[in-house]
């Protein structure tokens, strides 16, 4: 536990500043053998939904240049065998990592719904509320697509639970910065960005996507520059508002350097998504990194450098 | 055996045929414990590559004690550049992955099906099952191309029947490696183990032309795009016959060794 | 000139469907010993604004993973010079290739004038008009980020110049359909997408953005899946529409897969970016590459294959 | 000499210093035409790497006829990967690109400062100008530390005075470039023609010394990130004063050798 990467953000206090992303750690069991969860400012749990989810059909993952594409479908156990089964055993194993909870709904109710009962759950530290998930009562648009919905997402949760809540904003949109005023004045207590971005790759011999829903969503490295310029338009936003709230960075990092881009555009805390699959130990290798790094420019604690880029 | 990521030295890159190659190196965990049919995910030499994810490749032959060879073929990107590398450059193995093949229980005879490059987790079985004493076994190994026929003879415990069929004809039987088991089968005193791995046309071929009930088992190695190799990122489902229903199952986890009968061969 | 590459689209024949993206071949010249443009389908210019630009400060550019980002701010010769200095070199140079002009204004008047100054003189056979210039008048938000200055800009053009009209459209926005019909029933004749992403690379020993300017543009193979489900999805609009316009996929093309992939996702034309700074000659080589796959795959002409990874 | 693209292969690669290396390919093109102060644009072996843009760097020697070396020094991934070259692969080669030095008229005195990895256009240039007959060359070359340093003695012509600065004192004077630069010029009888490649601070120092009367010219390679190497993309700008103004000029066109007394250093 170094002390110079400790963080308090959410009311929480976070052993460092590296969680894994959701639906790239599974309910942190997979890996924990290669790579305990507990050594983590926090795990995010894949996305939770009311019912169990088959997913997609396959294939659902390609690679791309520096990327990969997924179209997985929120596969998951669904809220109550999460409950049930996974919950009890990470909040067994999460030493003095924090449990962040993602979750999604296909209408504004089931998002109330799954959340507040997360939210209410022993060993639940926060919601992570994944605003990608389409609006199937409005054409399937994403929640995270404009304004409203989002406000209306954010509030209804935000009425029914008392733990810590982030909204994870997808960069899909023309001004994600009015997506995150939304979201803050709704009662977010912190912002997730970003998600993937949607893409897709032809197979040309089979003359098809390669994918079988079409398309996908881009992660990895090559989203990286886009990741960030939101965190650094998102952190523009936040200090030109009453109640900033946090930002936590997401998209292709895999190193403390990449980390580092993040936190210095404005990001309190970092999750490390694909790289996990690329390397199993990558985020073990971020904290790691980011403690040598302090050493050896004298940072005492690395909040010191949040949104240190805007400074001239 | 736990799977862990590893970094580990490159001894050799051979090529053993057509586009079709044997990367050796040392690693005793993966050798000790490897069965037939696990798989490892093996990662470029850090910084010197333009891929990207690791990718999957089914255990070939081990020592049982630190040594590892890896039998592949060029494809693309990845499979190229484990082509180049040379002696003393890094690559990484996260492994052993995946489920194995069952074990006879009756011993007597087997029957394995290796179409292209599904032949490395067939050669470690044959050896397996040879070691546990199984009566006989038949390994049948087809290729499109004869130039791309591995020369597995020398490599094979003397008890294992080789046959080859390639598609023109240039080596063995000319044509497909289900023409070759389809008299074998039918001559069958009792049911066999049988064994497949390679493209899923020739997987689903062969489950047509059996029964549960003629045969022992019927086993097939699947392959689909992976990314985490462990369970977590849900990309490398196989549907999977539950009923009139499909389930997805992870190929990763619950796989790469699957009941032949219950894919969903028509929905992979 | 390979048949099976000869493509008609904006009632103007090409001699094969590759192009070469504005601001990534200049106007033609300084690449033209190693790769003359007259190979090309079109050579497409760097935008023209009215005046001359000078750009942004240094540094501009910057690689990312699988990609570039790019602040040079329409540095120009301007309408003038370019008129009287670089299209006459350029059309004398042309051969079989046509030759499109990239446009863009800070106001719609600036727009209009450009456009119709440039669509009138000798040598040009289409306009590209680049809708990710910024408005200065409405608070620097860019012409292509809403569908209503997306109208105002190709309707205004288009009443001005009697050349095939191209809008290209920037895939930063909630729903690119929306601004590809938008233009089209403005009077485009075609769609040219993508431009490049918003993105961000911060250089952590100097805790600041390494672009001059901060933001750059994101271009290159990192792009490429973003790019084809931004084709794929406007083909798709295309064919719910009266009178559907072809379309130019751009983004991350290197090789002649790559513009496979596009033409199959639905482009009639595509369009060698950054890969050019890669390899000079990667256009050639998208060329000969495309012409050795039909070959062996039977295709008579190349316009087959456009959408056909819409089919079942 | 027109620039052109050609794929090479790797004849070595050899460490001469901490961190830095000589690379060594064939290429006559660039070997007869080659002049000092061009550079060339170096692409990664095709599917070998994970970076992207080619890379800029000075040539450093030529035979003029058909080897070409580079000097180059490991910073970031284009680098490191060029350190792992082994004879035989392949690397892309476009050039030669940008102006070059201008040679003094009056063929006196010439000092020559390099700082760092500014040192190979600056070796190259003292060999032409000890070939075109200048009487006096000194070359002033300063590295952070002495391990860095590369052995040049025996490579330079004999009337080529040799200074080496480092700022950790372990080989040479102990400081900079520019303390050894700033004596000798006071002690010029007749204006020296003055060239530099360095660090910008190094460079703006130097043109802080020195007043355009009291030199033939002073001349000062600058670096800039670049993507075409070719005048088309307008990323690698350095900004020239124009009266009070400063305009952009391209680095890899116009430069990159300006006139050191122009570079509005404040703003690069
Ligand atoms: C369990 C398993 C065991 C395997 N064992 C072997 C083996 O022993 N020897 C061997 O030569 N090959 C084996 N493969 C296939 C091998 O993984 C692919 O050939 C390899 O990933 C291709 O990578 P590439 O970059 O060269 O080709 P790419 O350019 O990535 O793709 C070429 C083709 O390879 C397949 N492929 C690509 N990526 C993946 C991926 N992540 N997962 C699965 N398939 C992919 C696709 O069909 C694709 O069309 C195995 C695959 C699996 C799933
Ligand atoms: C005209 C010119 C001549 C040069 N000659 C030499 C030489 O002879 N020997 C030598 O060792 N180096 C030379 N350089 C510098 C060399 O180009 C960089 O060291 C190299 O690009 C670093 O690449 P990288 O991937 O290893 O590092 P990166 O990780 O890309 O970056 C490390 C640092 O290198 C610089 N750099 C990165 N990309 C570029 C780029 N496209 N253009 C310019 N600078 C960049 C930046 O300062 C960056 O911070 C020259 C540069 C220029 C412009
Ligand atoms: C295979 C895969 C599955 C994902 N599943 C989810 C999910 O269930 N919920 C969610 O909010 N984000 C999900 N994501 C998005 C990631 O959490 C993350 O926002 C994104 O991948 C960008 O980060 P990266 O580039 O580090 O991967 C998923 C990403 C991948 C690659
Ligand atoms: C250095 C650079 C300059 C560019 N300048 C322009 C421009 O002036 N006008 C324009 O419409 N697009 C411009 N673009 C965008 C390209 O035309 C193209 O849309 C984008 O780069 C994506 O294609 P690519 O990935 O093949 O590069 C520029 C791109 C780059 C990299
Ligand atoms: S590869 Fe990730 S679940 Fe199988
Ligand atoms: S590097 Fe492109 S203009 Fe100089």
């Amino acid at each position: 536990m170094d002390p110079r990467l400790k963080v308090r953000a959410l009311g929480l206090e976070f052993q460092n500043p590296v969680l894994v992303a959701s639906g790239t750690f599974g309910y942190g069991d997979e890996y924990y053998d290669v790579m305990p969860f507990s050594e983590l400012g926090a795990l995010v749990t894949k996305t939770i939904t009311r019912e169990v989810r088959k997913g997609n059909p396959p294939p659902r993952i390609v690679e791309t240049d520096s990327g990969m594409l997924n179209s997985i479908g929120l596969a998951n156990v669904g809220l109550e065998k999460f409950l049930a089964e996974k919950l009890p055993w990470i909040a067994e194993h999460a030493g003095a990592a924090r449990v962040i909870v993602n979750v999604a709904g296909f209408s504004v109710e089931e998002f109330i719904e799954v959340a507040s009962v997360a939210g209410g759950a022993a060993g639940v530290d926060a919601l992570e509320v994944n605003l990608g998930c389409p609006n199937v009562k409005a054409g399937y648009v994403h929640f995270g697509a404009d304004p409203d919905s989002v406000r209306q997402v954010v509030s209804g949760v935000r009425a029914q639970v008392d733990v810590p809540l982030i909204a994870k904003l997808t960069p899909n949109v023309t001004d994600i910065a009015a997506l995150a005023g939304a979201a803050v004045e709704a009662g977010a207590d912190a912002l997730s960005l970003i998600n993937t971005i949607p893409g897709m790759k032809i197979d040309v011999e089979r003359r098809k996507p390669t994918i079988a829903m079409g398309f996908g969503g881009l992660s990895g490295p090559a989203v990286r520059p886009v990741g960030v310029a939101c965190v650094y338009k998102v952190y523009q936003q936040m200090v030109s508002m009453d109640h900033p709230v946090p930002i936590v960075g997401i998209g292709g990092i895999c190193s403390a350097e990449h980390a580092l881009e993040y936190i210095m555009a404005g990001a309190s805390l970092v999750q490390v998504g694909t790289a996990s699959f690329v390397h199993p130990q990558a985020a073990r290798q971020v904290i790691e990194g980011l403690a040598e790094w302090c050493e050896q420019h004298g940072v005492k604690n690395i909040s010191e450098l949040v949104g240190a880029a805007h400074k001239v | 055996m736990k799977p862990s990521f590893e970094w580990v030295r490159v001894k050799a890159v051979e090529r053993l045929a057509d586009k079709t190659y044997l990367l050796g190196y040392e690693r005793p965990d993966s050798a000790r414990s490897a069965a037939p049919g696990q798989f490892c995910m093996i990662s470029p030499p850090e910084g010197k590559s333009s891929f990207f994810l690791p990718r999957p490749f089914s255990y070939f032959r081990t020592d049982g004690r630190a040594r590892v060879d890896i039998l592949f073929r060029t494809f693309g990107k990845a499979t190229r550049l484990m082509a180049s590398l040379r002696p003393g450059e890094r690559i990484g193995e996260f492994g052993p992955l995946g489920n194995s093949f069952t074990m006879p229980g009756r011993a007597e005879h087997a029957i394995l099906l290796g179409g292209g490059i599904g032949l490395p987790p067939m050669a470690m079985l044959a050896g397996r099952l040879a070691g546990a004493g199984v009566a006989r076994i038949d390994l049948i190994y087809g290729e499109l191309e004869g130039a791309r026929v591995v020369k597995l003879a020398a490599t094979l415990p003397e008890n294992v029947r080789l046959h080859v069929a390639t598609e023109d004809g240039v080596v063995g039987h000319r044509g497909r490696v289900t023409e070759i088991f389809a008299p074998m089968f039918a001559k069958c005193d009792r049911p066999p183990a049988v064994y497949a791995c390679g493209p899923n046309p020739m997987m689903a071929a062969v489950a047509s032309m059996i029964t549960p009930e003629a045969v022992e088992f019927y086993q097939a190695s699947c392959e689909q795009y992976m990314a985490c190799g462990r369970g977590i990122c849900q990309g490398c489902v196989i549907p999977v016959w539950n009923g009139d229903e499909t389930v997805y199952m992870r190929c990763c986890t619950e796989g790469p060794v699957f009941n032949g009968f219950e894919v969903a061969w028509t929905h992979v």
